[in-house]
Formats: structure tokens, C-alpha cells, sequence
């Protein structure tokens, strides 16, 4: 018995298509879709932003609490500081909201690029070579020869001589093993994101329309 | 199978003068125990009591800290009042019935009172806690920052003064100018897109460098612009940038605010977006510097498909193999924050960079001395560099 | 010839993109059954289902979003289908923030509708979602009632008959966690190193590699690798179980068999297409130099 | 009123100082670079510091770095607005001028009312954005489900197709490099699927053979992700974290100052 999917599989449907047409060319369907994604989504974030955290995190605080929160008034002023760009003659006030706001995260990734990734790399880097067996060879050798050179790679002050040079394409090497081997190793996530919007497009939409379940 | 629970006992036993310390923990020796202040039976014969467990500041917290694997600690102590810890061994069978209660200090007494056999109490040192001025345990992260920073500001100080420094040739960025080049004679745009992320990344902030040295040429011989944004601050500090560097080569009258442009905050509504405006408007350059995500691919390939030129950047090893894959240069890793020195060649970025080439050296010198201190013998060596 | 080669390699990729979609969108309508080998941590997962006992209780987490569907769906049916027929009582909770409870709801719908007998609240139970999966699991270990005080219409545990006697989820038999992200990992280090409930994860492919560290020290009792993982439970499955034998080979439905017939073809032909691809530049270079 | 130390500072390093750099900026336009990068530098070196110095103002759960991280957020919160702004204006403008494609900007502005107006809403009438109190979905959430995500996910999966092109494309032994780029990819790509024992189904006998040559391939391929992979990712990430941590000074320090729009010494 074939039976008509709702109005809901036929719009998910539908832009499936338009969206999956830009393999093909770009079309007055594709368009659509895009135009209204991207309208949709910045529409989305308005709505998450104020309900998720302007109301939570800004109105709330200060409606319920004021005495604890009362300093939350400031980045409320920095956020109006903002649109001041749009002001011809002040626009620099701007940069207040934006040099804080950069530098601070700046400053927490300082400390997670030393703290958290070169030290430890270092540290995994660091393994025993006193046994000469095959497991020593193929993993810790290995792993530690491609480190170091793939960061003499990275030099960039110093004219390279022969040995470098020489340490450098090995380090090259390394990388070009380890996009290869990433690239194909992502190849399986991805399809199976197509399996999915086929299994809607086939399961969902087409096979209820010819009747079969 | 024997399990057990700990709980903070209501044996806060108000001490005499102690030390104030931080957050306590509890050192298990057996997972089978639990807490409790009041004095029960034996142990049964099975299950070894804890011959000793010590209770003690966490070094380096400012006072609550959380609870850990094997240890417990105790967040609700006050700084400065000194408490006493017990603890004792209970049998599964009970634990089962009875801790699901647990929780408070009343709590753990009715745990106790159902908890049949148990073992003798131990009872710890009176320990109390304190707000510390130091993160000792951090110590090897910060001299590390330290020793950066010296560095850095020497190399920076010595460049600034006259010391000449050599800089290696990089493709990618020789490619840009000839990229704008390109773009001038066939009277075709320039599309800048500086990642998907916001200003709380570094890479956003290296690219926005980039886009500056970018715009500067543009405006220089005058080609079109075409900067579209996934974050709205990034898209603030672009515009900036864009402005500035029109400014700065006298051609304010060349800038439009439409050259940088905001899209749209989803990362696909953006891909779609920009990937079909690579179709529509054939820009003659395509830029892709900056911390992406799996919209790389599909901004890659289709800018591919158009025969634009594409340079792309970024410093995370994620989504390299893509723009490897398809675009004409590419900006590894550090290359990426090596990029502002090289287009600019001013002294304080050539110092910083020769700063960064000093640490690879010593992070290299560090790494060969541990090997061989670890293939001695010496694991201590390797653990120095161990974060927590 | 060279005429040939030339057309090869400047192919137009719209063909490649025609080749993939067929490739990939065939064996959901036409399932080509290819031969799946089981490894030794998947079967680890079926034999630890099969040893337990009816009335035993299994939790079944959904730990994953709509985006990794494709390869988390089959690995959570098929844990319910093995744990139905075995009358295995089994409780449904959701820690995915984005969309992990609408997944749950529709595949214990599925499943169940396949076993008519089977009745809410006494032989399956599904508890909802939950905001920050951490923080819930260590409470589930002292009352499960602290993280899910009711189910997910809103009915206290306490008027649920399988929850009779259940209190904490040390008395659960076993956790399986569905998972793309960090939750699985939740699981080993908040349940299973905590509180002792034995383990099995059914990663995402792109997770699995974290997760064998996990299997190798022994925290989980099996593991089932992406896809194919999924892919060799259902054989499992369908060799002990001829109802779902039949199930399998019949089913309209999407299956992780399917779903790997898709990606061994994709794959082959990605790299026949290499292959080609460099056939074709090699011989047309040595041409040209020939030429030359 | 709560008047910690921690809070009294944060209001005068990025309340007060901003307000004086402001006051005084409209006269002396030398100010309106020099004092931004002064809070800049405050504002940077808070996390840094507190990463070491676990005393409670700065570090504490109300201290200093996390209270500012707290602000942070709703400052963020509105540059979500300067996008939209930018977004209405340029496409008003394609409207009013007739742009080829303008009847898609009227999608795009209808698309964004609509979602926007349906949040909106939400916030003001309390319901919220996910149900309504009968427990139906609200009209936020609907539009989420029936259009954000099909849309998202269809462009999501374009990947897939992509991959394929692109695979076909760059997988070519032109020099050295591409080889190795071509081998290490190939073989995880085979080794990621039972593609050995699909070679190997019109050949019964040698079934066996396949799935133990599989099962090495795919060992061979977990050896690649974490030895040869592994190391370069790691000498990536340590130089990269390097050349991010030397950025990082330079913007504390206001060294670099491009993403302000402020050049060479100005």
C-alpha cells in the first residue's frame, strides 16, 4: 500500500535534493536551499544565543541576584562597544570589547601550548632505545627519529647544510606518510554520512511512496 | 567481590594548632572501605585492613579541588578549620544496601550502622587546608614559560638591534604575491577566508596577520576583495585589518565595507555559502589560512574545480591532508605563524621567529639527552616534562 | 590510446561523484551479503551477552548523534535484539547532547515492535536524556533514582516494576555504551573503575583506536569497531539466532552489513581509481619522454 | 553587594581604565591605540597568571580568570548581532538594487525572521526553545528538526563525494612526496575495510588466506596511524604550539596589533 509521507519528510526531502544538486551545477534549487540555510541558521543562533546565553548568563544573574552580580554589567557595555564601529567618527572605541576579549583567550592559549602540548609531546617523545628488538625499532625508534625531524623541518632561521637537508626530507617524508594515512583513514566517516542521507532519502521518503516498508 | 565506598566521616575533630592546608586526600590501599566514626566489629578474616592511610593538603590548589580515582578529597573543608579523617573497612554485601545513602556526614553513619562486619577505625593527622601562592606541581610548565619568554624577548631585543637574521625560502608564501599578481592581470577578485573559528583562537589571530599583508598588496594594485566570515568577531577584527592596511597604502578611497562580510555562524550554512560563491563569482585567488574543520575539504575542492590559485594555512595537523590534497600551496603547522616575519621581514616578528627555531633546538637537545638517560635507565629524566 | 589516458586523467568529477553515489546508495536497496570477518573483541562483546542469564540486567546508553548513525544504529539494535531474545531485561538512558534521546526513542520502537511480548516498564525501560554524563554515572552508582528520578514520560522509578529492587547500578550486570565522543570514556573511568559494572563500548570508527587502550587493560569486556564491528555482531547474531537470520537477510531496513557493502565497494573503487589515475600518468609521462 | 578584591580589579582593569582611555582618547588620538593594548595586556596576562598562582581571587571558582572568562561569554554573545547587522544590511542592499539573484536575499531574510522571530519569542514568552508546556516541540524547534538539520547534514555528507574527487586528483606518484602520500593512503584506506576477502569472494579457496592477509593489513594500518602518523603529528603540534605561544606574547605585549587594524607603530 503505498502511503504519502508527511510534510515533514518531504521538506527534509526536498532540500536533501536541492543540496545535493551543486554536484551536478549550480541551480536555482541549490540556491535556495543555501539562501535559506543560511538565513535559517543565522536565525538559529539568535535563538540559542539569547535563550542559551544572554538570558542565563546576563539577564538572569542580574535580575535575581544583583549584589553577587552587579559586575556583570560591564561586558554588557563592552558588548554595546562593539556597534560603536558603525559610529564613523568614535569607531575606535571598538577596540576595547575586541582587544580584551582577544587577549585573554590569547593568554589561557598561551599557557595550554606550553602546559598541555609541548611538554607532553616531549615526554612521549622521550622512550628507551637500550633494547635493539623489533618492537624497540618499528615503534619507539621510529616515533622519536620522525619527531625530531619533522621538527628540523621547522627551522626557519637557519640555512640548511647537507645534513640537514638530509634530516628535513625525512621529516617531509613523515609528514606526507601521516596526511596520507589521515586522509585515508577519514575516508570511511564521511561515507558514512552519504549512508545516512540516503538511508533517509531511500527508507524514509521513497520506499512508503512505492509502498514498500 | 568486596567494594566500599568512602565518605567524609563527621570525625571533624576541631584540632589543635596545625598547618592549614588545602584539600585532603585519602589514600586507598584496598578499594573495600569506607569511612565512619564509630567504633564496630572486626574486619572479617578475607579482607586485609589498611594498615595506614594519611590525610594531607593537596599542594597548589586553591582549596576545592575535585575528587580523583583512587584518592578522595574532600571539597566542603574550610580553609583553616583542622579536621581529623577515620576510615575502615566494610564488606560488599552491606555497602550494596547501605551506601546508596551516603552522601552527607549523617549519611555516613547510617552506612556504618548497617555495615556489619567492619574493621577498626584508623584515624589520620589533624590536617586543615589553605589558599596556596604557588602550583608546585606546575613547576616544569612554568619555568618552561619562563625560559620562552626570556628567549623570546632576547631574540626579539637582538633583532630589534641591528642583528641581521636569515629566513628560509617558504613556497606558500612566495606563491602570494604572485596569486594577487594573478588575479590583477585576469581583473578577477581575491577571496580571503581566515578559517572558521573566532579571535580565541591563535590561528584566527596569525591569519588575520596574513589577510593584513594581503589586503596591503590588494590595495596596492588595486584588485577586488572578497573576505567572508563564519564568526562574528573574527569578521569585526577582519574588517579592521582590511581597513587598516587600505589605509595604510593610501588607497582608503579603493576600501568597501562589503569587501569583509559576515555569512552566517553555522559551519555547513557557511560552506555552502562560500563554496557557492566560489562557483558563481570565479574568484582568480582563494585563500584558506586559519583554523578549519571538515568544511576544508569542501571549500578545497570546489575552489579546485574553479582553477582558482588556493593557498591554504593552518597550524593544526587535522585537516592538512585536505588542503595537501587539493590546493596549489600549503602552510604546515608552524609555517602558518612563521608567515607574518616572512611577508613583513620586520625585526621583532624575525626575532620572535628565531626565538621559536632557539626553543625547537632545545626541545630537540632535551629530547636526545632523555632517550639516553632513558636507554640508561634514567625514566626520571622523561618525567620531568610530565604536565598535569 | 594516449587519447584514452588523457580523458582519464582529466576526467570530469562529476562521473566520480555519479560512481560514489551509486556505489554507496546500491546495497541499501540491493544488500550484496560480502563476506564480514569477526574479530576477537566483538565476539568478546556476544559471548559476554550470551552468558548472561534471563532477568539479568543490561543498560544500554546511547551515547551519539544523528551524524554517526549510520554505524552507532546497528550496534545498539543489535545489543537489544541479543538481550530481548535472551529475556534479558534492559534499561535505555541517552547522554548525547544533540539529539542521542530521538535516536533511542526510535530504535527501542524498532526493536520492540519485533517482539510483541514484550512489555514497558517491566522488560525494558527508557530513562531519557540527561545533562552532563559524568557527574549522573557517578551518581548512579549510590541510587540510580539521584540521576534519573523518573523515566522518560515522567513516571517515578519507584512505580516502574523493573526497577523493583534496583537501586544502584552496581546490581546491573552490564553497561553497553553506543558512543561517537568522550561518554564512552565516562563510562570506564566513572562506572567500570569506580564501581566495578563490566563494560562493552560500540565506537565510532574514527573513536575505536582510543578505545582499544581501554580493551587492552582489560576495563572493557569487548568492543565493537565502527561499521564493521557492527557488521560482525549482526553475523554473530544472525549464526546463533535463525529468527534473526532471517530478520537480517530480509529486512528493508538499514543494516551495518549493508552499510559495509557500501564501504568495502567505495573503497575498492576509490583505489582502482587511483590506481588507474597513476596507470595513466605514468605511461602518458614515459610518452612524453619518449617524445622528447 | 559583593566587592571581592578579585571583582573590584576586574572592574577597574577593564571598566575604568577603558572609560579614562576613552575620555582622553577623543582628544589625543595617540591614546585611542596605546591605551586599548594596555587592557590588552592586563586582560592576557590574568590566565597566564593564574595558571601558576592558585591563590583564591585570581584562580579561585569566582576569582579573577574565570569570572573574566564569565564576561567573555556575553561579550561574545553580542558580537553575534554585529554579523546579523552586517548580514540584513548586505542583503537590504542587493534587494533595493536589484543584484542578479536578489529574489534569494528575500529567502535568506525570510529564513533568518522566521528563526530568529520563533527564538525570539521563545525568550520572552519563558517556554524556552525546545517544548512548549503540552510537550510539543515550539516552532524554534521545528524549524530545527524539518530544515537546519536535513540541510546541515546533506552538506555534511557532500564530504563523502569529495573525497573521492579529490582522492583521484592527488593520489598521483609525481615525485617522492606524492608517492609516499599516495602508499600510506592507499594502504589504510584497504586496510580500514575487508576489501582483501571482497577481492577474494569469486575464489573460494583462498577465502581464509584474504581475511588473515586482511586482519595484517589492518594491523599494518594501526601501526601507521600511531608510529609514522603519530610522530608527525606530534612534531606538528610542538612546533606549532611554539609558534602559537610566541603569537601569543606578541599580542600580549601588543607587538602584533594587526587584529585591531593598527599597523607598524602607529
Amino acid at each position: 500500500m503505498p502511503h504519502i509521507p508527511g510534510i515533514e519528510t518531504w521538506i527534509a526531502a526536498l532540500l536533501t535534493l536541492a543540496c545535493m544538486s551543486f554536484l551536478y551545477k549550480d541551480n536555482p534549487f541549490f540556491r535556495f536551499a543555501e539562501s535559506l540555510f543560511a538565513g535559517i541558521s543565522l536565525g538559529y543562533f539568535i535563538g540559542i544565543t539569547l535563550n542559551q546565553t544572554l538570558v542565563p548568563n546576563l539577564i538572569l544573574p542580574l535580575h535575581r541576584d544583583f549584589g553577587q552580580n552587579w559586575d556583570l554589567l560591564v561586558p554588557g557595555l563592552l558588548g554595546v562597544l562593539l556597534y560603536m564601529r558603525y559610529v564613523p567618527k568614535i569607531g575606535w572605541i571598538s577596540r576595547f570589547a575586541l582587544s580584551i576579549y582577544v587577549a585573554y583567550y590569547i593568554g589561557l592559549d598561551f599557557t595550554r601550548r606550553i602546559h598541555g602540548e609541548v611538554l607532553p609531546q616531549l615526554a612521549r617523545a622521550i622512550v628507551p632505545l637500550s633494547k635493539f628488538d623489533s618492537h624497540t625499532i618499528l615503534y619507539s625508534l621510529i616515533f622519536s627519529v620522525g619527531v625530531f625531524s619533522v621538527l628540523i623541518y621547522f627551522f626557519f632561521s637557519k640555512e640548511q647544510d647537507a645534513v640537514t637537508r638530509r634530516v628535513a626530507r625525512l621529516g617531509i617524508w613523515f609528514l606526507m606518510i601521516s596526511f596520507g594515512a589521515a586522509f585515508g583513514f577519514t575516508v570511511m566517516g564521511r561515507v558514512a554520512l552519504l549512508i545516512g542521507r540516503l538511508n533517509f532519502l531511500i527508507l524514509d521518503w521513497i520506499y512508503p511512496m512505492i509502498g514498500l516498508r | 567481590m568486596r567494594t566500599g565506598v568512602l565518605s567524609r566521616a563527621s570525625a571533624r575533630v576541631p584540632s589543635f594548632a596545625a598547618p592549614l592546608t588545602a584539600s585532603l586526600l585519602v589514600l586507598l590501599f584496598r578499594s573495600a572501605l569506607a569511612v565512619a566514626p564509630e567504633v564496630s566489629p572486626a574486619a572479617p578474616g578475607d579482607l586485609p585492613a589498611p594498615t595506614s592511610f594519611t590525610a594531607g593538603d593537596r599542594p597548589g590548589d586553591s582549596g576545592n579541588a575535585k575528587p580523583g580515582a583512587e584518592r578522595y578529597v574532600d571539597t566542603t573543608a574550610k580553609d583553616g578549620t583542622v579536621y581529623r579523617y577515620e576510615i575502615r573497612t566494610v564488606s560488599a554485601a552491606d555497602t550494596s544496601s547501605a551506601v546508596p545513602a551516603a552522601g552527607g556526614t549523617s549519611a555516613a553513619s547510617g552506612t556504618v550502622a548497617a555495615a556489619l562486619p567492619a574493621g577498626p577505625p584508623l584515624v589520620s593527622d589533624p590536617v586543615a587546608s589553605h589558599d596556596n601562592w604557588f602550583r608546585t606541581e606546575k613547576t616544569n610548565s612554568f619555568i618552561a614559560s619562563v625560559l620562552f619568554l626570556v628567549i623570546l624577548l632576547a631574540s626579539i631585543g637582538a633583532a630589534k638591534s641591528g642583528k641581521k637574521i636569515f629566513i628560509r625560502r617558504i613556497a606558500g608564501l612566495n606563491a602570494v604575491d604572485e596569486a594577487i599578481g594573478r588575479a590583477t592581470e585576469i581583473g578577477k577578485k581575491v577571496l580571503y577566508v581566515p578559517g572558521s573559528q573566532s579571535m580565541d583562537e591563535i590561528q584566527t589571530i596569525a591569519s588575520i596577520a596574513i589577510l593584513g599583508h594581503v589586503a596591503r598588496a590588494t590595495a596596492r594594485y588595486g584588485t577586488d576583495l572578497d573576505v567572508p566570515n563564519k564568526d562574528p568577531l573574527t569578521f569585526a577584527s577582519a574588517r579592521e585589518a582590511v581597513r587598516g592596511a587600505y589605509l595604510a597604502e593610501g588607497r582608503p578611497d579603493l576600501y568597501r565595507e562589503e569587501m569583509v562580510n559576515y555569512v552566517t555562524y553555522d559551519q555547513f550554512a557557511f560552506t555552502a555559502a562560500v563554496s557557492a560563491r566560489m562557483i558563481r563569482e570565479r574568484p582568480a585567488a582563494i585563500f584558506l589560512v586559519g583554523y578549519f574543520f571538515a568544511e576544508s575539504l569542501i571549500l578545497a575542492e570546489t575552489g579546485q574545480s574553479t582553477g582558482a590559485i588556493q593557498i591554504a594555512g593552518q597550524a593544526d595537523p587535522t585537516q592538512l591532508p585536505f588542503f595537501i590534497a587539493t590546493c596549489d600551496y600549503t602552510l604546515i603547522g608552524e609555517e602558518l605563524y612563521a608567515a607574518s616575519a616572512y611577508l613583513s621581514r620586520e625585526p621583532a616578528l624575525l626575532g620572535s621567529m628565531r626565538a621559536q627555531d632557539i626553543a625547537k633546538a632545545i626541545v630537540i637537545l632535551l629530547g636526545i639527552t632523555g632517550i639516553i638517560a632513558a636507554s640508561l635507565g634514567a625514566t626520571w629524566f622523561a618525567g620531568l616534562f610530565k604536565t598535569q | 590510446m594516449a587519447g584514452m589516458l588523457d580523458k582519464l586523467l582529466s576526467l570530469d568529477r562529476r562521473w566520480i561523484f555519479l560512481l560514489v553515489l551509486l556505489c554507496v546508495g546500491t546495497p541499501i536497496v540491493l544488500p550484496i551479503g560480502l563476506p564480514v570477518t569477526t574479530t576477537g573483541s566483538t565476539r568478546a562483546a556476544f559471548d559476554y551477552i550470551e552468558s548472561l542469564k534471563p532477568g539479568d540486567y543490561v543498560w544500554v546508553s546511547f551515547d551519539y548523534g544523528p551524524s554517526s548513525a549510520p554505524e552507532n544504529d546497528p550496534m545498539a539494535e543489535a545489543f537489544l535484539r541479543q538481550c530481548f531474545a535472551k529475556k534479558i531485561r534492559v534499561i535505555v538512558c541517552a547522554f548525547y547532547p544533540l539529539g542521542s534521546l530521538g535516536l533511542a526513542t526510535n530504535s527501542l520502537a524498532k526493536v520492540t515492535a519485533e517482539y510483541p511480548n514484550l512489555r514497558y516498564g517491566e522488560d525494558y525501560v527508557n530513562l531519557g536524556y540527561k545533562d552532563g554524563a559524568a557527574a549522573v554515572m557517578r551518581r548512579l552508582g549510590e541510587d540510580i533514582a539521584e540521576g534519573f528520578p523518573a523515566d522518560v514520560n515522567g513516571t517515578p522509578l519507584a512505580q516502574l516494576p523493573i526497577m523493583k529492587g534496583l537501586r544502584s547500578i552496581r546490581q546491573v550486570q552490564l553497561v553497553c555504551s553506543v558512543a561517537t565522543g568522550v561518554i564512552g570514556e565516562y563510562w570506564i573511568t566513572q562506572v567500570h573503575s569506580q564501581i566495578g559494572t563490566p563494560i562493552i563500548i560500540g565506537p565510532t570508527a574514527v573513536a575505536a583506536p582510543k578505545y582499544y587502550a581501554y580493551l587492552n587493560a582489560g576495563q572493557l569486556v569487548g568492543m565493537l569497531g565502527g561499521m564493521k564491528g557492527a557488521a560482525e555482531y549482526e553475523k554473530l547474531l544472525a549464526a546463533r539466532y535463525p529468527d534473526m537470520a532471517r530478520f537480517y537477510q530480509s529486512t528493508r531496513g538499514f543494516t551495518a552489513t549493508k552499510g559495509m557493502d557500501g564501504q568495502t565497494v567505495i573503497h575498492a573503487v576509490i583505489i582502482l581509481f587511483i590506481l588507474l589515475g597513476n596507470v595513466a600518468y605514468i605511461s602518458r609521462r614515459a610518452a612524453q619522454k619518449k617524445g622528447a | 553587594m559583593n566587592l571581592e578584591f578579585g571583582r573590584l580589579a576586574l572592574v577597574f582593569l577593564f571598566a575604568i581604565i577603558p572609560a579614562v582611555g576613552i575620555a582622553l582618547g577623543i582628544n589625543s588620538p595617540g591614546l585611542r591605540a596605546r591605551i586599548p593594548l594596555l587592557v590588552a595586556f592586563f586582560a592576557g596576562a590574568i590566565p597566564i597568571i593564574s595558571l601558576y598562582v592558585p591563590k583564591k581571587f585570581l584562580s579561585g571558582p569566582t576569582g579573577m580568570s574565570p569570572r573574566l572568562d564569565q564576561w567573555l561569554i556575553i561579550v561574545y554573545a553580542f558580537a553575534i548581532l554585529l554579523g546579523v547587522v552586517n548580514v540584513v544590511q548586505n542583503s537590504t542592499r542587493k534587494i533595493a538594487r536589484r543584484e542578479s539573484g536578489w529574489p534569494f536575499s528575500i529567502v535568506l531574510l525570510l529564513g533568518l525572521f522566521a528563526t530568529g522571530g520563533a527564538g525570539i519569542y521563545g525568550a520572552i514568552s519563558h517556554h524556552g526553545i525546545t517544548s512548549l508546556p503540552d510537550g510539543t516541540a515550539t516552532p524554534f524547534k521545528w524549524i530545527q528538526d524539518q530544515f537546519f538539520q536535513p540541510l546541515q547534514s546533506t552538506i555534511f555528507a557532500l564530504l563523502a563525494f569529495f573525497m573521492a574527487s579529490a582522492a583521484f586528483r592527488a593520489f598521483r606518484a609525481r615525485n617522492a612526496e606524492a608517492t609516499i602520500l599516495l602508499f600510506a593512503g592507499g594502504l589504510v584506506m584497504a586496510g580500514r575495510v575487508p576489501l582483501l576477502e571482497f577481492l577474494a569472494v569469486p575464489f573460494p579457496p583462498l577465502q581464509p588466506a584474504a581475511a588473515g592477509a586482511s586482519q595484517a593489513l589492518g594491523k599494518l594500518t594501526e601501526w601507521i596511524m600511531d608510529t609514522p602518523n603519530g610522530a608527525a603529528q606530534s612534531g606538528i603540534i610542538i612546533g606549532a604550539a611554539l609558534g602559537a605561544a610566541s603569537m601569543a606574547i606578541r599580542v600580549i605585549l601588543g607587538i602584533e596589533r594587526g587584529y585591531l587594524g593598527l599597523g607598524r607603530g602607529e
